[in-house]
């Protein structure tokens, strides 16, 4: 028996003439660490702001854990347990990394106005509550010398790995990583691999871009090949690695 | 920034702007002194330029909570106070063509209402938009707003503006009659002539009252909201709106929010400044003091609760100071061109020279704070963060 | 002709605003060659063209056009010096006429023999003398790319850097394009390409740079990268 | 027959918001900001005018009611104004190290110390072009059009200039750079444009063509230091309706909202104009409401095209 955490079906997208997802049919099982690879242009981004809900698709349909999320919101999109990170993410000015931290728990009541009024004991219990979690997590990855930290301080890789860290205060069911390790340092990048597959081990299920195939192929079952806005294909990394389409169309052939 | 020697004392804790800006206000404050001492400056005027300050102060307030909390460029300032000034007119006023003669805690109550109707026709449409769109699309309504109340007579008295409007107090137990009350004064001033104190100089002390109460009050309210969870999100919207969105924030929920918030906070410079001037007119809803205001916040630096009240204060130095300068001889200008141009040199040398503005908000925004002694043990909540002595 | 590579980077340091991408790279583009650029994603493969053709200043370190130094000139004055570059995306005027893209491409002419040019690139490319009044942003991604080609080959230049052609096009029109690429280095063109598909990239090269970090990890003939076990498994994919 | 007369003064009031709209709009998209300056930079240009008419007095021979020291007051309105945003470039826009909301808001003070200075030289008061004011003219009464040959030097000159800037834009080699840099700076500089003049070049356009509109707007209506301002709401509402960036979308735009403002009037009484409905219906909203309304139908642009009627998609 199969859980699909994640469907898509038939989603397609253009933008002024220019197809950017022609048709895509995918699903993300829990527990899984699926990639979504291809080569440029191929639609990979642009599958992920569908699934995320920054655009609205032309045609097709989203579900996440059995609920059809097409055409919501981004936020409301996250509230069915669907959280995602950005390629660059860009730092939060005038915060520490702790209080940056703060914005990914999806509980704090103290985020509606007049709860800040109405109820300051849950707030206040709520911050405290969050505050700890944070500070557990910030040492789960490792980075919790950094809580003091402007987080306009430090560096790209570190702040990939805030960036998962606080994604993870969010409880997602299903994590959505938008080339964790573009523009990360060899260290960081193997730290970042074993982070997500502890992250998976204790069971969030992971979608994710990624160039660097040996990241890819280290961590992820299945792999999702796109080329022009469709899937060309899915499967182990094995057999997507030996197929020919794939090959041709982004490995590069003679491969 | 970072390595700030905490064991220092309060001096020893500022940047060198801080202790500049100090320096600045100190001597400012030694000037207005004198002038006070030596009679040339008569204390009742002193307590005008006070309440201007505080209305200023009020504006800056509501815009930094606009655009230096959350990153709206809010060109509807000056509809903002104006509906503030009209509602508490039409409310007390005698002149009212409406129904005048109310209570002026009903017309404070009715212009907040008033404006957070307007906050909403404003926001709901532009909110969405991009940055510069937004600047220009709410510049165009407050522009409707002002050709409304100029040409609906029946409701505003259009061009003839309001008059008769109470003092704030008028109508309350004992404060009511607290100006006459009091026996007058003559103080002999150490450099110059006797300064007498009457009722005019109570009154306006009664002013001064009422807008400390409003800018304290704002200050609390704005300060506690921008550290909690809520003012976090903002912050988290300012700096990348996609980020918020993703992590399951409703941006537009919050951004209308914040909107109404500041909005609110500028109709409370209007309803002082209606029972200040005691006569409102289609001309307080001129474009030219929403770009007072961002003077204001800019120069203060933006998302800074302290510069936002310095801002506030410094363009009615200018303000007023133009009308000082122009006045002496020998230099054949006249107050509001020279104002206009100083105004203008003042913006373009900030974006030039300091376009974070004077007092930028580093550090009064990091929390928990970035000195914090124990960075190993949680704080335990925002209320009991530490008050630091820099906000 | 002196013996100096038509183009060579040495011992550069660089990148955007105060993130450093480069880091004392040095490499070189001889008269007539094709070189590629392999390497995985945040390697500066695309920090090296920029570089070399003045949208960036090297904090240190030199760029050598013909035994000159060329480090911190602006690109519209590159280009005057015989250089071209076709950018990964964006790389036409959407808005402009394909005519009208070519025209631009002449700005740094400075003789009159512009119209004679953009002739023998229609010549070249047939599918540009049919478009040639549509506009280029209703081109096929392939075609926008022989586009950008054409507009960077209207100053004749002797150098042409080339950043990802096969970016976002399907396997076949991304042959097609390298088969361009061929043709235009057939014609004396000295080519420095960053290639995503390395594998392809090297088999029409005749050298190749391996870049890792900001520095060249590899260097050597593209055949002779393309047989090392090494580059293969860490860089290939395969 | 009203209908007729509206639509004659729209078309006059429409000629000058689409000179102001197509340098705003160029600036726009070469310089990437919203120019907030661009209204008064009108303003200098009237007043440039003024002061050169001033100086040569209304001798000479008259066309169409005009002295011909009039057509070089225009000039002078075109280069000063062109030289003033030239300066301005070139001291406060160029050295500046900011986005463009940064850049947005420096135009504002650009806009003060323009309006300031006007002020400080020539006061509040408001001021008229030393020229005979005509009768509408006699021949067009009979049709409802009251329009005087000030009028129709104003209608009559705009469309040259603006016929001129299209051919500049089509046919030359310079229009071509500047549509090619307003299109994607970084390839044209990578082709070769040098983009800094191309900026200056757009700066005169966009200046003198401002500035020309600035005079019009004087011989229309009055001079007076705020004029440039209180029109710059409707030229940005133009340029938004038309699409930002786009001059021939500037074109289009002035030309809706100077008719629009100018048709207000219909408006109250559609029922009798439209067939098929109720002469009873029309929407009460006067005159005064002219600018208001322009600008309501420019905020429903933002919200339902933003990237305007004639914009491009995406």
């Amino acid at each position: 028996m199969t859980d699909t955490v994640l469907r898509v079906e038939n989603l397609r997208k253009e933008f002024g003439g220019l197809v950017a997802a022609d048709d895509a049919t995918f699903g993300v099982e829990r527990g899984t660490i699926t990639a979504l690879i291809g080569p440029n242009g191929a639609g990979k981004s642009t599958i992920f702001n569908l699934v995320s809900g920054f655009y609205e698709p032309d045609a097709g349909r989203v579900e996440v854990d059995g609920v059809d999320v097409t055409g919501l919101e981004p936020y409301e999109v996250a509230d069915h347990g669907l959280i995602r990170t950005f390629q660059t993410p860009r730092k939060l000015e005038g915060m520490t990394v702790r209080e940056a931290m703060l914005v990914g728990p999806q509980d704090q009541p103290g985020e509606s106005f007049l709860r800040l009024f109405t109820a300051p004991g849950a707030v206040a219990a709520a911050e405290e509550r969050n505050l700890a979690d944070a500070e557990r997590m910030l040492e789960r990855f490792e980075i919790d010398h950094l809580a003091t930290q402007p987080a306009t301080d430090i560096s790209g890789g570190q702040t990939k790995l805030v960036e998962l860290a606080r994604a993870m205060l969010a409880e997602p069911e299903i994590l959505l990583l938008d080339e964790p390790a573009a523009g990360v340092n060899p260290t960081l990048r193997n730290e970042l691999v074993a982070q997500i597959r502890r992250l998976n081990e204790a069971g969030t299920t992971c979608l994710l871009i990624e160039h660097d195939m040996e990241f890819v192929m280290e961590l992820a079952d299945p792999v999702v090949v796109l080329d022009r806005g469709s899937v060309l294909t899915q499967g182990p990394p094995e057999t997507v690695q030996g197929d020919d389409r794939v090959i041709e169309a982004y490995l590069g052939g003679g491969a | 920034m970072v390595d700030i020697d905490v064991d220092a004392g309060p001096l020893g804790e500022m940047t060198a702007t801080e202790q500049g800006v100090t320096a600045v206000v100190v001597a400012f404050g030694a000037v207005l002194l004198f002038g006070l001492l030596s009679g040339r400056l008569a204390p009742t005027y002193f307590l005008f330029l006070v309440g201007l300050a505080g209305m200023y102060a009020l504006l800056s307030l509501g815009l930094n909570s606009q655009w230096g909390f959350t990153g709206l460029i809010n060109f509807s300032v000056a509809a903002f106070f104006g509906i503030g000034a009209y509602g508490a007119a039409l409310t007390t006023a005698s002149s009212s063509p409406v129904a005048g003669g109310f209570n002026p805690a009903y017309g404070l109550v009715v212009a907040l209402v008033a404006a957070t109707v307007l906050a909403l026709f404003i926001g709901l449409p532009t909110l969405r938009l991009r940055a510069d769109y937004l600047a220009i699309a709410s510049l165009g309504l407050a522009e409707v707003v002002r050709r409304v109340v100029l040409n609906e007579r029946r409701w505003t008295n259009g061009n003839l503006g309001v008059r008769g409007i109470p003092g704030f107090f008028d109508g309350w137990p004992v404060l009511s009659t607290f100006p006459e009350a009091i026996p007058g004064l003559r103080i002999a001033v150490p450099l110059g002539a006797t300064v007498e104190l009457g009722e005019p100089f109570y009154r306006m002390l009664l002013n001064v009252l009422l807008v400390t109460v409003f800018v304290v009050g704002s200050y609390l309210l704005l300060s506690r909201v921008h550290r909690s969870p809520w003012g976090r999100v903002l912050r988290t919207i300012r700096a990348d709106e996609d980020l918020a969105r993703a992590l399951g924030k409703n941006t537009y929920r919050f951004k209308l929010q914040a909107f109404v918030l500041g909005s609110l906070v500028m109709a409370l410079a209007g309803v002082f400044y209606a029972h200040l001037n005691l006569f409102v007119s289609p001309a307080t809803l001129e474009p030219i003091t929403t770009f007072y205001v961002w003077v204001a916040v800019i120069l203060g630096g933006t998302g800074s609760t302290r510069g936002a009240v310095f801002g506030g204060v410094v363009v009615v130095v200018l303000r007023e100071g133009t009308r000082g300068l122009a006045g002496l001889e020998g230099i054949p200008l006249d107050a509001p061109s020279l104002r206009l141009v100083l105004i203008g040199l003042l913006i373009v040398l900030l974006m030039r020279f300091r376009p974070q503005g004077v007092l930028p908000p580093q550090r009064e925004l990091i929390w928990p704070d970035v000195v914090d002694e124990a960075p190993d043990r949680p704080e335990t909540g925002v209320r009991e963060a530490r008050g630091d002595g820099d906000d | 002709m002196n013996d100096d590579p038509v183009l060579e980077l040495v011992d550069v340091d660089g990148g955007y605003g105060e993130v450093q991408v480069l880091e004392d790279l040095s490499l070189r583009l001889e008269a007539g060659e094709i070189v590629c650029l392999i390497g995985p994603n945040g390697a500066g493969k695309s920090t090296v063209l920029k570089t070399a053709f003045g949208l960036l200043t090297p904090w240190t370190g030199a760029v050598r056009y013909h035994g000159e130094d060329i480090a911190g000139t602006a690109p519209e004055d590159v280009v005057r010096k015989g250089i071209g570059y076709v950018p990964q995306t964006d790389n036409v005027f959407g808005s402009l006429t394909v005519e009208e893209n070519l025209r631009m491409g002449g700005v740094a002419r400075e003789d009159d023999r512009l119209e004679g040019v953009v002739e023998e690139l229609y010549d070249r490319f047939d599918v540009l003398r049919e478009k040639r009044t549509a506009k280029a942003r209703g081109l096929s991604g392939g075609q926008q790319q022989v586009l950008a080609f054409a507009r960077a080959l209207v100053t004749e230049p002797d150098v042409l850097l080339v950043d990802e052609p096969s970016a976002g096009l399907a396997p076949n029109t991304a042959d097609e394009v390298f088969a361009d690429v061929e043709a235009v280095n057939a014609m004396d063109t000295a080519i420095l390409m960053v290639e995503q598909n390395a594998t392809k990239g090297l088999e029409i090269s005749d050298r190749g740079y391996v870049l890792d970090q900001g520095t060249v990890a590899y260097e050597g003939d593209a055949d002779g990268l393309l047989d090392d076990p090494e580059v293969s498994e860490l860089y290939l994919g395969g | 027959m009203a209908a007729l007369g509206l639509f004659a003064n729209g078309l006059v009031f429409s000629s000058i918001i689409v000179l102001g709209s197509i340098g705003l709009s160029l600036v726009y998209g070469i310089a990437d900001f919203a120019n907030f300056a661009h209204g008064d930079t009108m303003t200098v240009g009237a007043y440039a005018a003024l002061v050169t008419l001033g100086a040569l007095g209304s001798v000479g021979p008259s066309l169409f009611g005009l002295p011909a020291a009039f057509f070089l007051a225009l000039c002078a309105g075109f280069v000063v104004a062109a030289l003033v945003a030239v300066a301005t470039e070139k001291l406060v826009y160029e050295p500046l190290e900011i986005g463009s909301i940064g850049l947005l808001i420096t135009s504002i003070g650009v806009a003060f110390i323009y309006r300031g200075l006007v002020q400080m030289v020539f006061s509040a008061e408001s001021a008229r072009y030393e020229v005979r004011q005509l009768r509408p003219i006699e021949a067009l009464i009979p049709y409802g059009v009251r329009v005087t040959y000030h009028d129709v030097v104003i209608v009559v000159t705009s469309v040259v200039l603006v016929g001129t800037l299209h051919v500049l834009l089509r046919y030359t080699d310079l229009g071509r750079k500047m549509r090619a840099m307003a299109d994607n700076p970084e390839l044209a500089r990578v082709s070769g444009i040098r983009t800094d003049r191309i900026r200056l070049v757009t700066w005169v356009v966009g200046g003198g063509l401002a500035g020309v509109g600035g005079v019009f707007l004087g011989l229309f209506n009055r001079l007076s230091p705020r004029m440039g301002f209180n029109l710059l709401l409707l030229v940005f509402a133009a340029v938004i309706l038309g699409g930002i960036g786009s001059v021939y979308g500037a074109m289009l735009g002035g030309l809706l909202i100077g008719m629009v403002h100018e048709a207000m009037p219909l408006l109250s009484d559609l029922g009798t104009l439209l067939p098929l409905v109720p002469d009873a219906v029309g929407i009460p909203v006067g005159i005064e409401y002219a600018e208001a309304v322009a600008f309501v139908i420019m905020v429903a642009v933002l919200l339902v095209r933003p990237t305007g009627i004639a914009g491009e998609g995406g």
